[in-house]
């Protein structure tokens, strides 16, 4: 890498200068956003209908920040004279984002698509206690999932 | 005080007059250095813009924030504080910022009042922040605002010298060491022969111009010098322990010197207020400040350059520097200077 | 304070850096204790050094460490395989997908399984590209503790565009988790080498900046020439490793010289030595392995094959039982685990061998004798992580 | 550390039940398929030529101080009495010529206790075997200190294992021979209350002075998982019913707390 040097203490007044002239990377955040990227884990969003209570997503978190109650529930059957059904039904489903390390774990092992990352990252809360979001907050967040994006030539 | 307004004040008024336009000067100039280049230079050298949104325009309105918060936060003093020099000392950095304005002329007319002495006056008092320095390191009973005070001591010591040098040269060379003396020296000069830009001393004495601006950095502990605050080593040297309105006092005792030492400069290297060429007084005494301020910022824009771009150096490298090379360096430009002025 | 552990003869010559100190031993004076942490700002993090001061020269260090200590290694031993690589992205969270390689290299080795090509090749893009981030950060910073205050943003700025093609690959900044045992989460999204091709260029770019702005500095070589000389044999003795051992003069990285790991073997890249083992060498070692690094990104993104991210691996992880050691040259130095396995889905024991815990440890031999401000350059130059000491 | 693979040694075969994951060196990590044949006696890890190397002046030096020793993927794992571990530092760095110092680490060997006596209700940890096993080279008792020392010129290294009594748990200090076993030593002191002989000063590394107990025995339960009740219990009373979510949820449930 051979280029042409000027004497230190004047070459780094020049790297300023230049800088200076060049404008600024920085955007003016309230005001202006960055779109983060299509996969940036911002925050967990919950499709109600597809959650089963299974509880893999409480249970393979490393930080047990998700709190799953249900109960079974029967319904009558799909076709006629079907047997009757039984359904569980996801009483809570609470995500501590005190806690979640978003590892993405749960979203992964989730077998029914019903856990999906947004990259929302806009809600930090004054009080702790409020960032356990609940399942209708979490509802909420399925608006700002983005569609899942093309991948890279060669990919599989 | 200004003849074009043809008042007659008495002398009594001129001087409150005098000691308010004084005592706005110094926090104006903090204001306005501490925006133009902490704020803003120093932001876009860095990629960034620094503070947008308050007062609307580019954050004009950071500072003076900055400045109400402080006045509003709690003064805090350390238990085993000293308290009543903690409490004087920023009072003290202030002060001798305050009496280098007196010397300064912004015009024909506009000084507080121009000493024959000017020059000694202004660096003799300039130096007195030194005291105030030691004073709060050492009453803050705090290891860190120990060490930095007693580097500032040891900095501020060493490099007085260096800046005395440098403006021999200027005085030998104008005759004069009143800052008027010098300044219409500046503006009547001719450099051989040709008097179209008069003779600003940074042409000949650029020396001495290079040697005041390295020790006025040291003198206001800017960077590369600015071991006696700086951060990484000693989180804030000896004004870790102020905050609130003691902690403003600092920080417009830091910028104010940096005005104080820019228009200094500018008088001194650049010229100062003078245009060459322009005869009319009062025309002068309209313009003057305007262009003093144009001169000062172009001196201060270059030390915060450097400022913003150098790494720092040890407390025994900056010794090494001031007594090994700036004073010899110093010394030799005086000797060359005299030889010059006695033969030519 | 007595017998210090690191106490071995010191040769003449490694004392050349104090000559001046012994000049003031007949103005002896008071010792002074000063508390360098756990909050300040060189420590980046809450590292605490104990130093006496006789004036400002140090007389004796004693860092005192474990203000973050969050017990990984036992918090190992609770978790499943997969649930540790969460963890393990925080320990060194600069370049978090870096400690997530010899982890599931470790497990695989264990599961015989390997991952397919493409996605130990990825797995090496985003190694490198972390390695790169942190270097970046370094070459930034170490301005910043010698006085700088315009290269830290340049170093961060430039970081940014590093950052953000990690995170578009695996949706995290600092903790991708993207690794699985047996390949990777995901395929890269689309336009993303090209991206990174761009991101390259801005690289070399950054290097060059800083290299003017800082590294070319003459104060900057006052600071930093024959600061911190770590000679090559004590480093080794005391672990210190990767670019600080490299600085020293000791030629050897494991991408090169360790067990063949990742899709190193396949390029073609050169090892930075330098003889000086002092601050300065360090800054200049990591600045070309910036370099080198990115080079090795462009040669990845050549030869990328295509084909599946994801071997054939259960669905319930279970490790068979069995011990491993796996090391791999990390940013900040070797890291190394240990695992042992007994047959669960999580790992018995994990001993975790991180770099800037052992770099660290030279310091209370290295610190004697220098003044206040080359324990900063001392210690922004050893280039540690909080998280990477205390685990 | 990975060389071509002439079986020569054999190791106690404790854990070599896996068939070879030696690579030649020419061949990269991730390329296709082995091209080897794997080798023929699964039961064995044979030794690679370095290891053999290694494995001759260890013994050379040491002689029965060797108590045993093993290959683990790669890598020599040598058991010494607790009598010569200084010694065998000492040979590792000048007869080695292992002068890296990657680390040096404390073992507990014998299962976690479970807390609580349900199956369900014991969900803190991912669940481990019972009854005591030893790993690589094998283990007289509980504890063990094990270290692993590395040559920066001849790039191979060695992970040497030996045995701490539970009654005294004292082993030989390394900081003699190694500068950096000091720290190493001091948090292995404090995580499994070991004492090393000849270390100048155990203190405290990593937790405070006050701290009672040894946090990475086994017996030390981890207090984050004791106080909170695992948020996966499903304290729904249970319907035997065959719905289709149901019965992915059973095979779910079943995955991970066995």
């Amino acid at each position: 890498m051979a280029r042409m040097k000027l004497p230190g203490l004047v070459g780094g007044l020049g790297v300023t200068f230049k800088n200076m002239l060049k404008g600024a990377v920085t955007v003016q955040y309230p005001h202006e956003k960055e779109d983060p990227p299509t996969r940036a884990r911002g925050v967990i969003a919950l499709k109600e209908e597809n959650c089963t209570v299974c509880m893999l997503c409480a249970r393979q978190c490393p930080d047990w920040c998700i709190y799953i109650e249900g109960h079974k529930e029967k319904r009558p059957p799909r076709r006629e004279g079907g047997r009757e059904r039984t359904v569980s039904v996801l009483d809570r489903f609470d995500i501590d984002y005190a806690l979640c390390m978003y590892c993405g774990i749960c979203v992964e092992v989730c077998p029914f698509d019903a856990l999906f990352w947004s990259p929302d990252f806009e809600y930090s809360e004054a009080n702790i206690a409020d960032l356990l979001h609940d399942k209708a907050k979490l509802g909420e967040w399925m608006e700002t999932v983005p569609e899942p994006e093309p991948l890279e030539e060669g990919a599989e | 005080m200004i003849p074009t307004l043809a008042v007659e004040v008495g002398w009594g008024t001129t001087l409150a007059l005098k000691t308010l336009i004084v005592l706005g000067l110094v926090p104006f100039g903090a204001l306005v250095l501490g925006y133009t280049f902490l704020l803003k230079m120093m932001s876009h050298m860095q990629s960034r813009l620094g503070p947008m949104d308050p007062g609307g325009f580019h954050g004009w309105y950071q500072l003076i924030g900055d400045g109400l918060k402080f006045i509003q936060k709690e003064d805090v003093m350390p238990a085993k504080a000293d308290r009543r020099v903690f409490a004087l000392a920023p009072a003290v950095v202030v002060v001798s910022t305050f009496l280098v304005f007196v010397v300064l002329p912004a015009g024909p007319e506009l000084v507080v009042s121009d000493l024959d002495v000017g020059v000694f006056y202004a660096l003799a008092v300039s130096s007195l922040s030194v005291v105030g320095v030691l004073m709060a390191g050492w009453a803050s009973a705090n290891k860190f605002a120990l060490l930095g005070a007693l580097r500032a001591a040891a900095q501020l010591i060493a490099y007085e010298l260096p800046l005395l040098l440098a403006v021999v040269g200027v005085v030998i060379q104008a005759d004069s060491m009143s800052l008027q003396g010098i300044v219409s020296a500046q503006a009547n000069g001719e450099i051989f022969g040709i008097g179209l830009i008069g003779n600003p001393f940074i042409l000949t004495q650029f020396v001495g111009f290079a040697l005041f601006l390295v020790a006025a950095q040291a003198e206001l502990t800017q960077a590369p010098f600015d071991m006696p605050v700086a951060e990484s080593e000693l989180v804030a040297g000896y004004m870790v322990e102020y905050t609130g309105f003691r902690f403003l006092f600092f920080f417009i005792g830091e910028f104010g010197t940096a005005f104080a030492f820019s228009a200094l400069a500018a008088t001194l290297f650049l010229g100062g207020w003078a245009v060459p060429g322009l005869d009319n007084e009062g025309l002068s005494t309209v313009i003057g400040p305007a262009v003093l301020f144009a001169k000062l910022m172009a001196v201060a824009f270059l030390m915060f350059w450097v400022r913003f771009t150098y790494p720092r150096l040890r407390e025994d490298q900056l010794q090494t520097l001031a007594w090994k090379y700036l004073i010899p360096i110093g010394l030799a430009n005086i000797l060359v200077t005299g030889a010059l002025k006695v033969w030519i | 304070m007595s017998a210090r552990a690191g106490d071995v003869e010191i040769a003449p010559e490694d004392l050349r850096h104090l000559a001046d100190a012994q000049l003031n031993v007949e103005l002896d004076t008071g010792d002074m204790v000063l508390n360098l942490g756990p909050q300040h700002p060189a420590t980046h993090g809450t590292l605490r050094l104990v130093v006496r001061l006789d004036g400002e020269r140090v007389i004796a260090a004693d860092p005192v460490i474990g203000y973050m200590h969050r017990g990984y290694e036992k918090l190992t031993e609770f978790r499943t395989y997969p649930q540790v690589t969460t963890l393990i992205n925080r320990i060194d969270w600069l370049s978090s997908f870096a400690n997530e390689v010899p982890f599931i290299w470790g497990a695989e080795q264990l599961m015989e399984i390997e991952a397919p090509p493409r996605a130990v090749h990825i797995r090496t893009i985003l190694t490198e590209l972390s390695r790169i981030a942190t270097f970046l950060l370094f070459l930034g910073e170490m301005g910043l503790q010698v006085g700088a205050l315009t290269p830290p943003f340049l170093g961060f700025r430039d970081r940014e565009h590093v950052l953000n093609l990690i995170e578009a690959a695996t949706g995290g900044r600092f903790h991708p988790n993207f690794n699985r045992i047996g390949g990777l989460k995901d395929d890269l999204p689309w336009g993303w080498i090209g991206e990174t091709r761009d991101t390259m260029r801005i690289v070399f770019d950054a290097c060059n900046t800083l290299e003017d702005l800082l590294m070319g500095n003459e104060i900057f070589e006052l600071r930093t020439r024959s600061i911190g000389i770590i000679p090559g044999e004590l480093g080794a003795g005391y672990g210190v490793s990767g670019s600080n051992l490299r600085a020293s003069g000791v030629d050897w990285d494991l991408r090169r010289d360790g067990t063949p790991y990742l899709a190193y073997p396949e390029l073609d890249f050169k090892v930075w030595t330098h003889s000086d083992g002092d601050s300065y060498a360090r800054y200049w070692v990591r600045l070309q392995e910036t370099r080198e690094s990115a080079r090795m990104v462009i040669q990845l993104l050549d030869q990328l094959p295509s084909g599946p991210i994801m071997a054939k691996v259960p669905r319930i992880i279970k490790v068979p039982e069995g011990e491993v050691w796996t090391e791999t040259e990390n940013p900040l130095g070797q890291m190394g685990y240990y695992i042992f396995s007994k047959g669960a889905t999580g790992p018995f024991r994990t001993k975790i061998r991180s770099a800037s815990f052992s770099n660290v440890s030279i310091l209370p031999w290295l610190l004697r004798g220098v003044y206040v401000p080359d324990v900063i350059t001392i210690l922004a130059s050893l280039y540690f992580i909080l998280g990477d000491i205390d685990r | 550390m990975a060389e071509d693979t002439p079986p020569v040694h054999e190791g106690d075969g404790h854990e070599g039940d896996a068939p070879d994951a030696v690579i030649p060196p020419e061949a990269p990590v991730d390329a296709e398929p082995e091209p080897e044949p794997e080798p023929a006696e699964p039961e064995e890890r044979a030794y690679s030529e370095a290891e053999s190397e290694l494995l001759a002046r260890l013994e050379g030096e040491l002689g029965d101080a060797v108590v045993d020793h093993a290959d683990a993927y790669g890598t020599l794992v040598v058991r010494v009495r607790p009598d010569a571990w200084r010694r065998a530092a000492e040979v590792a760095k000048t007869r080695l010529e292992c002068d890296f110092l990657s680390f040096v680490a404390g073992m507990d060997w014998q299962p976690a206790p479970r807390e609580g006596d349900e199956e369900s209700s014991d969900t803190s940890a991912p669940v481990q075997p019972t009854e005591t096993t030893f790993g690589a080279a094998g283990s007289e008792g509980r504890f063990q200190v094990f270290a692993h020392v590395e040559s920066t010129d001849r790039h191979w290294g060695v992970t040497l294992k030996t045995d701490v009594t539970d009654a005294a748990p004292s082993v030989q200090s390394w900081v003699g021979v190694y500068p950096g076993a000091d720290w190493h030593e001091r948090e292995c002191w404090e995580m499994y209350g070991f004492t090393f002989d000849g270390h100048p000063s155990l203190r405290h590394l990593y937790l405070p002075g006050e701290f009672e107990g040894h946090p990475l025995r086994k017996d030390f339960p981890l207090l984050a998982r004791v106080v909170k009740p695992w948020p996966g219990l499903v304290d729904v009373e249970p319907m035997p019913e065959d719905g289709e979510p149901e019965s992915s949820e059973t095979t779910a449930g079943s995955e991970e707390p066995t």
